[in-house]
């Protein structure tokens, strides 16, 4: 139990200043939850929403490479706790400002520790939204930020992102099937790398009693755009994520 | 890239500490007064005592107060997952901005230190790390295990 | 310390019968961690090798769907431990037998159990070679194989496997720096969905003094082939592997 | 799919347990004799007593021999770490396939059971997982923390 952990008390307060916190995962790798993540953050931002980008890949984290941010402490200002940097109106936390986006290599609660230490350290500004990327895996870092969110906030879901991949699809069911025995919030799937064809994505989305909420399209020209906040918005990938933000509010 | 933060300002992330502390002791302790506190300041956690000290007393205003508070330093001390090795953070050479880092999050010490036997940079931080509460003395204070 | 653990003295008997342990990594995960290891394990099969597949993705294991099994109690046999079934010819080892293949919500030093539960108890025939599958991340589950494998074992060696996408790389240069730094003996880089086009791949294998070991292609028939190992191994990625083969043997 | 081996021979990784134990007692812990042995057998571990005490007693000849055994059954006991609810395996209702997949791997426990208030996954297992050798005497056996 966290109860009993001094930092636990202030976690709460600490989200307090947020409407929706909203968790992007997959047990899958490669699927694109730290992409539809950032770009979800950067899109709300773009649409005038306060909007908020917290990676939780503590071993391995990536938005930084999509936001094509340098990730260094010199990004953070120490003001009654870490008031987290605007990177193109995002206000952006990870925990590669304190590794220098090197590996982490973490063992068990080691990872509960940290993303203890980071919630209850981050002041986060008034946000209408919280994007929250995780690592891949049904472990630590993933049932932290469920039970966390699910327990403290009053508005916290699940966007569970898959391809039509089987490999993609079976770990898409895993965490479904975790997270509807658990009552927690589910907002509904999105399909990446969308061929546009119905797919088995929407055989599991039926299967599971979830909604479709996006089909973002595979597009090429998502890699060279990696790093630049604009271009990354203007890509098909970007735009397909005006369908989930419509679905979100 | 642009940025519309910039500035850096030092050490004062104690307030975030302090605040945890009477939360926890007001709260989930649930504590009306405190009269005697001993804390245990982990190496690692390389807080600013008297920025923590005065964040301690000025917060706890608002709450019953705070008595004596005593702190104790905990040496950092790690063993090697892969061979066993122990060794301690004096002389693992750490830069200033490194220590920074680790005092913000003690786990990203992962990064900056390896086994000084084996370079195994999956090692057990034995002791060391965080801010625990060591005693209590005061009103309605539940201590639990 | 694993020494203290009643299991940990029986692994090593366990892993005498192998003469080389090839661990397939990368924090990042769709990489193809999954699919290189698999491919691998049949391939060498295939030629005639004593092959063996151990999958320690334990919350998302996903080889017995690149196999085709449909994983339960059934197909494990009980004899003073645990014999693995065979495969198209390659005894393998998943924890998807005692999950049926369902998801498996893990906690920090839980891990450490099952991959100690599970080598402990595996009875492994005369292997030439055992391919280990990993999850991504550098969490318990890497750091316990490479820890076992490179203390307890002779001849274990690391393929790190990557794409040219610049967030694989990234997260391959992580894995690189910490097995460089723990001298870990690395086999090298895999490159997968290659172009065939110079890529950074090349960049950060001379940047981190290792060999490119193997270039598998982008095959667009492979999620097809999925399930159906003689469809698998004439792929362009199964026919592609050959390449890795040959630098280990 | 085809498979080499299809026939299943029932509860004997007892062996491997019983292997585990004695190289522990004469490996790790060096001893040359054991004469009394108590070992805690928790109840995820559901392995079949008669035959792991005698896997014990025929793999111990090859080795120092061993004394008394007596083996106390450890209770399943779980705790949420969602909502902090606790609950045991009486009355949690598994089948007999999914005690025969526990007993192999007892984390797989995560699968089959969630919690019963708020069906959380992740529960911790507060007792009852494995095997631990509780006490041991005999000649030259080094007693660790
Ligand atoms: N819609 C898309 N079109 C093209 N490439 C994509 C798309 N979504 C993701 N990618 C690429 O796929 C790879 C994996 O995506 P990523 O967001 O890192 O997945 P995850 O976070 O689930 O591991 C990255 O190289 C990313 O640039
Ligand atoms: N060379 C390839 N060509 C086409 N698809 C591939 C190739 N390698 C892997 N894939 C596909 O990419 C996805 C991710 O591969 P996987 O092996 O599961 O990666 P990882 O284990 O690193 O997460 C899977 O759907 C797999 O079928
Ligand atoms: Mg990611
Ligand atoms: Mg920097
Ligand atoms: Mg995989
Ligand atoms: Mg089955
Ligand atoms: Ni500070
Ligand atoms: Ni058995
Ligand atoms: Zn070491
Ligand atoms: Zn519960």
């Amino acid at each position: 139990m966290y109860r009993s952990d001094p930092r636990f008390s202030v976690i709460g307060d600490r989200l307090r200043s947020i409407d929706t916190v909203l968790v992007v995962a997959s047990p899958k790798g490669g699927v694109g939850k730290t992409t539809i993540a950032a770009l979800t953050a950067l899109a709300a931002a773009g649409r005038g929403l306060q909007a908020g980008l917290l990676d939780l890949d503590l071993t391995n984290p990536c938005t930084h490479i999509v936001l094509g941010v340098d990730p260094g402490l010199e990004l953070i200002e120490e003001e009654k706790g870490i008031v987290p940097p605007r990177i193109h109106g995002v206000s952006y936390m990870t925990v590669a400002f304190f590794t220098g986006g090197r590996g982490l290599a973490l063992r068990g609660g080691e990872a509960t520790n940290v993303i203890l230490e980071i919630l209850a350290v981050t002041r986060w500004p008034r946000l209408r939204l919280l994007v929250v990327d995780t690592p891949p895996g049904i472990r630590d870092e993933v049932l932290d930020i469920l039970n966390i969110a699910s327990t403290i906030h009053h508005d916290s879901r699940v966007v569970v992102v898959t391809t039509a991949s089987r490999m993609a699809l079976e770990a898409a069911r895993r965490l479904l099937g975790i997270l509807r025995d658990g009552g927690f919030r589910v907002a509904g799937l999105v399909e990446n790398m969308a061929t546009g064809a119905r797919s088995g994505v929407d055989e599991l989305a039926e299967a599971m009693g979830v909604e479709v909420l996006a089909r973002v399209p595979y597009d090429p020209g998502l890699e060279d755009a990696l790093g630049n906040p604009p271009a990354l918005l203007k890509t098909r990938a970007g735009r397909a994520l005006e369908q989930l933000l419509g679905k979100l509010f | 890239m642009h940025l519309e933060r910039l500035e850096v300002a030092p050490g004062v992330h104690e307030w975030a500490l302090a605040e945890a502390v009477l939360k926890t002791l007001y709260d989930t302790l649930g504590c009306r007064r405190v009269d005697r506190l001993v804390l245990g300041l982990g190496e690692l956690q390389a807080i600013d005592r008297d920025v923590f000290l005065f964040a301690l007393k000025t917060l706890a205003e608002e709450m019953g107060g705070i008595g004596r508070v005593e702190v104790r330093e905990v040496e950092a001390r790690f063993r090697c997952r892969r061979c066993g090795y122990e060794w301690t953070l004096k002389g693992a050479g750490l830069g200033e901005e490194e220590r920074e880092a680790i005092h913000f999050v003690p786990e990203a010490v992962h990064v900056y230190l390896s086994c000084p036997r084996c370079g195994s940079h999956d090692f057990e931080v034995v002791s060391g790390r965080g801010l625990a509460i060591i005693d209590v003395e005061g009103e309605g204070c539940r201590v639990q295990e």
